[in-house]
């Protein structure tokens, strides 16, 4: 086993347990957190295939993917907490509130 | 429907149904990862065999702003398109300490950033050879605009006109130089070899502006230019009746 | 090129991993989220030691400044802008009915 | 230099995303300019569209490597018969919807942000139909999804907040499935250009995981059943305008990302039981959202839900396509349907807007007799209702036609029962809003009065999804032009 097999598994086990709490955490924070939490497993896998070339260089277009993905997850976790704490203001909670009537 | 209901009653269900399709993805992706075909290297070589005519010697650098460069075009869209998304939901800011900075505060700041300026350029300067580059030299000087805001400094009266301007320059300069390269060579973003190096260097200084401000403006939530008076008018003119519509 | 790791980078990434994987369970885990979020912020930490080990300098540097420094902080900031509207509600009208939706202090927040 | 030099065809593309994004810029810097800078936008990119359309139509696919790297190292923009639709049919919705929203959001504080989002969302739609690497598709996924999540959150209200956090929650969770998709993909075949995974030969376990997590986070972002819950809520609560775009364009987006991948990458790998799978999640869609469409007491409501079940339509292609005498029809109609529903959708949305400009609310019940009030847009409401129902002469009429053939052709005629009976509930969610909006009331309510131009904007959508009926055979030619089935 290499260490770039570990750290890509590392990463799959990352964005495993990013989703689970996204699904069973209702507070608006936690969720975002969970998100940013999977959004890492998934960059440590990109890169860490990236590390397996035969040469002493790692490829580098999966870490210019990372880079673009780390400023796509900033953006939307900045957009997340501003609707979460507008949301709070407005209905005075931090969980989504319950569907439309069906 | 009930799954976004997390303090219902129901929580042991959907604990167990998360635990179980998460567990289920996460071995299907383990086994995935072990056993995909060797990587390969074809990549890798392409990218260091055009590294000359790339106007940049780090291989990260040549790939975000040449070679990928209408990824990193877009993803500057994404940082700017952030900005104006908070903004138009938090229309005042977070941080508005009434009382003055304490003189400890303005000392460090007076001391640090100077300091901070300089490493951001630095780090831009040395993208070209090394790792660094834009995005980290704009959240370096978002750093120091951060402490900025911190110390109550008026941000307020440079806000004005100067920010939507500073917020959107890298963007804009992206755009144009990409239109320009492709009126002269014939594609989007297609640098003249030998003037690949300084039309780098410029897109990536207004785009380290750029990401300084946004980054800054994420940090304080809201412009300071903007009273909630607006959002109030804006109430008006969406009337949704809110008790029905809530039920 | 990691074909023949030696040991002492061997016991160096395996705990990292572990390290990585523990942090990320823990803090979402915990209750508080004051504390999730000082957790995040050392799990980016220690993420841009993986970058490094990972010959990913770039990402290093970018994951220390945006990933744990700028995220960190605006969740931070949320996280207290949260507790102060929660703070100001409450002195407002603190008999409403909607006060019993949200939990005496906005920083403890997981569904159990 | 001349016009002609720098409007080269191949340039096309480049100037099709540029426009939109110099656009959002400048409405954004200068706030004096932005309604100014929108409808010069709408007026031009559309042009630029015929122009693009017209060159593919004639001389077959435009290919640009941007920044001159080849394709492995480079992206390549890339516009074929389907680009030059899809970026048609975004061209007439949002460039006639410009002009609803100009009058909608006049004197209005959100309108500051407005058209800043908006033209961002234009300009990544364009941007993902003419894109030809999935990594710069993740991109542009992003791109449109948080311009959507804030146009739905400049409502003020708590119902469109909470409905925009959904929405970004499930969009983002989306984008997070498809990138690992992206990611497996690259690791395998170290290529993130479509064409060369076409050619790469795929094999191993690989492939099936990563079509596996792109097809789920896709079809998360189109909404299909069971994922539709975000949707609901998120296109009854937003604004009329974007509530329109939304339905007509962007769950679209991502249901073209999954066709393009499957027909140039994946059909050949995959078991084919994938595909009935999804005709199966579509047929529960059409049911479930047919019938909360009935249910549904809210007018926006009722035609949100109503999205659901026409995506659900819009997935049927999989299982139809499937058997090889059916495969062109079944794509026909299936774009058809896209085509149709855009039209026939927004203009029903834009009637809804005008409904709640008017008189403040969109409850059905109380909407006796508003025919009289505003009979031009109920007329573009009951033209669109036609398409959206299927009967002829209208665009959604050919779509059902073409399905109908091809599960004919191809032996599945029960996929005929479900197209007819999700037509019989369409019929009856449509008809009772009708049946309240033709009764008689004698009470007088207080209105707005409503510019014309928003009126007329839904009835052009509406006439649109009705003149897809009759040029039909221009369409299929369009779509032939270097496509790649």
């Amino acid at each position: 086993m290499t260490i770039s097999l570990l750290y890509a598994l590392v990463g799959v086990v990352l964005l495993g347990i990013g989703l689970y709490s996204l699904v069973i955490y209702s507070h608006l924070v936690k969720k975002i957190l969970a998100l940013n939490v999977a959004g890492s497993g998934v960059f440590l896998f990109l890169v860490a295939t990236a590390n397996q070339t035969s040469g002493p260089v790692p490829d580098p277009v999966p870490h210019a993917m990372v880079l673009t993905g780390i400023v796509v997850a900033v953006s939307a976790t900045a957009l997340a907490l501003a609707l979460a704490c507008r949301i709070h203001q407005v209905t005075g909670t931090t969980r989504l509130t319950k569907n439309e009537p069906e | 429907m009930r799954r976004e209901n997390g303090d219902g009653l129901d929580s042991q269900t959907v604990k167990m149904m998360a635990t179980i399709s998460v567990l289920a993805l996460t071995s299907v992706l383990g086994w995935t990862v072990w056993t995909l075909p060797p990587f390969s290297d074809r990549m890798q070589r392409l990218v260091a065999s055009n590294m000359a005519v790339s106007g940049v010697e780090n291989p990260v650098t040549a790939v975000l702003l040449n070679f990928r460069g209408y990824d990193t075009l877009l993803e500057i869209g994404v940082l700017m398109l952030a900005a104006l998304s908070v903004l138009s939901v938090v229309p005042s800011p977070a941080i508005f300490s009434q009382s003055p900075p304490s003189p400890i505060l303005i000392l460090l700041l007076r001391l640090l950033l100077p300091f901070i300026i300089i490493v951001g350029g630095y780090i831009l300067w040395i993208g070209k050879y090394a790792p660094g580059g834009a995005f980290q030299a704009g959240a370096i000087l978002a750093a120091g605009g951060i402490l900025l805001s911190t110390a109550a400094v008026p941000f307020n009266r440079l806000a004005s006109k100067a920010m939507p301007f500073a917020m959107a320059i890298g963007l804009l300069t992206f755009i144009v130089v990409a239109l320009a390269t492709m009126m002269v060579r014939g594609n989007f973003l297609q640098y003249p070899v030998a003037q690949a190096g300084i039309l780098i260097l410029v897109v990536e200084a207004a785009a380290t502006i750029s990401i300084a401000i946004i980054l800054t403006l994420l940090f304080i939530g809201g412009n300071p230019e903007e009273s909630s008076t607006a959002k109030d008018e804006g109430d008006k003119a969406f009337i949704i009746d809110k008790d029905k519509a809530n039920k | 090129m990691d074909e023949f790791p030696n040991l002492a980078d061997i016991v160096f990434d395996g705990i990292l991993a572990l390290v990585l994987l523990v942090l990320a369970w823990k803090l979402l885990r915990s209750p508080n989220l004051f504390k999730a979020v000082v957790l995040f912020i050392s799990f980016g930490l220690m993420m841009s030691l993986a970058w490094v080990r990972l010959k990913a300098v770039d990402i290093a540097l970018a994951e220390a400044a945006i990933g744990a420094g700028l995220t960190g902080a605006l969740f931070l900031t949320a996280l207290g802008k949260l507790q102060r509207d929660a703070q100001n509600n409450h002195e407002n009208n603190g008999t409403d009915q909607q006060s019993k939706e949200r939990r005496p202090n906005m920083a403890s927040g997981s569904s159990d | 230099m001349s016009l002609s030099e720098i409007l080269q065809p191949v340039t096309l593309p480049a100037w099709i995303v540029s426009l939109p994004l110099l656009a959002a810029v400048f409405s954004f810097v200068l706030p004096r300019i932005r309604v100014g800078a929108g409808i010069f936008t709408a007026i031009i990119t559309p042009l630029m569209v015929v122009f693009l359309g017209r060159e593919i139509f004639i001389h077959g696919a435009i290919q640009m490597q941007v920044g001159g790297w080849q394709s492995p190292l480079g992206i390549a923009l890339y516009a074929d018969g389907l680009s030059a639709a899809m970026l048609g049919i975004t061209a007439v919705v949002i460039g006639s919807i410009s002009f609803y929203a100009r009058s909608y959001f006049s004197g209005v504080a959100a309108s500051r942000y407005f058209w800043p989002l908006w033209m961002f969302l234009w300009a990544s739609l364009n941007a993902l139909f003419l894109s030809g690497d999935i990594f710069n598709l993740y991109v542009t996924l992003e791109l449109l999804g948080l311009s959507a999540v804030a146009l739905v959150a400049l409502s003020p209200t708590a119902d469109a907040l909470s409905a925009a956090m959904r929405y970004l929650l499930v969009s983002l969770t989306g984008s997070l499935s498809y990138l690992m998709g992206v990611a497996l993909l690259y690791a395998a075949n170290g290529t993130l250009s479509i064409k060369l995974l076409a050619a790469a030969g795929l094999s191993s376990p690989s492939i099936a995981t990563a079509f596996a997590l792109m097809a789920a986070g896709l079809m998360m972002k189109s909404a299909l059943f069971p994922m539709h819950f975000w949707l609901p809520p998120a296109h009854a609560n937003a604004p009329a305008p974007v509530s329109a775009v939304l339905s007509a364009l962007v769950v679209k987006a991502s249901f073209y990302i999954l066709i393009r991948l499957w027909l140039v990458i994946f059909e050949p790998f995959i078991n084919p039981s994938a595909a009935q799978l999804m005709g199966a999640l579509g047929a529960g869609a059409i049911i479930w959202g047919s019938v909360q469409a009935l249910l549904a007491e809210r007018l926006k409501l009722l035609v949100a839900y109503s999205t659901v079940a026409q995506v659900g339509y819009l997935f049927l292609v999989f299982p139809l396509s499937s058997i090889h005498q059916a495969n062109q029809t079944a794509w026909q109609g299936g774009l058809y349907f896209v085509f149709s529903h855009a039209c026939a959708k927004s203009a029903v949305f834009l009637a809804a807007g005008t409904v709640i400009y008017s008189f403040g609310h969109d409850r059905i019940k109380e909407l006796h007799g508003i025919v009289r009030r505003m009979p031009v847009s109920m007329f573009a409401f009951a033209l669109a209702g036609v398409s959206l129902i299927g009967l002829p002469p209208s665009g959604g009429f050919i779509a059902k036609w073409l399905y109908l053939n091809a599960a004919l052709t191809g032996g599945q005629w029960w996929w005929c029962v479900l197209i007819i009976i999700g037509s019989l509930l369409a019929t009856a969610y449509i008809f009772r809003f009708f049946s309240r909006a033709f009764s008689y009331s004698p009470e007088v309510v207080e209105e707005r009065p409503v510019p014309w131009i928003m009126e007329w904007t839904a009835l052009g959508l509406a006439l649109c999804a009705l003149i897809l009926g009759f040029i039909a055979p221009a369409v299929t030619t369009l779509l032939d032009a270097g496509n790649p089935f």
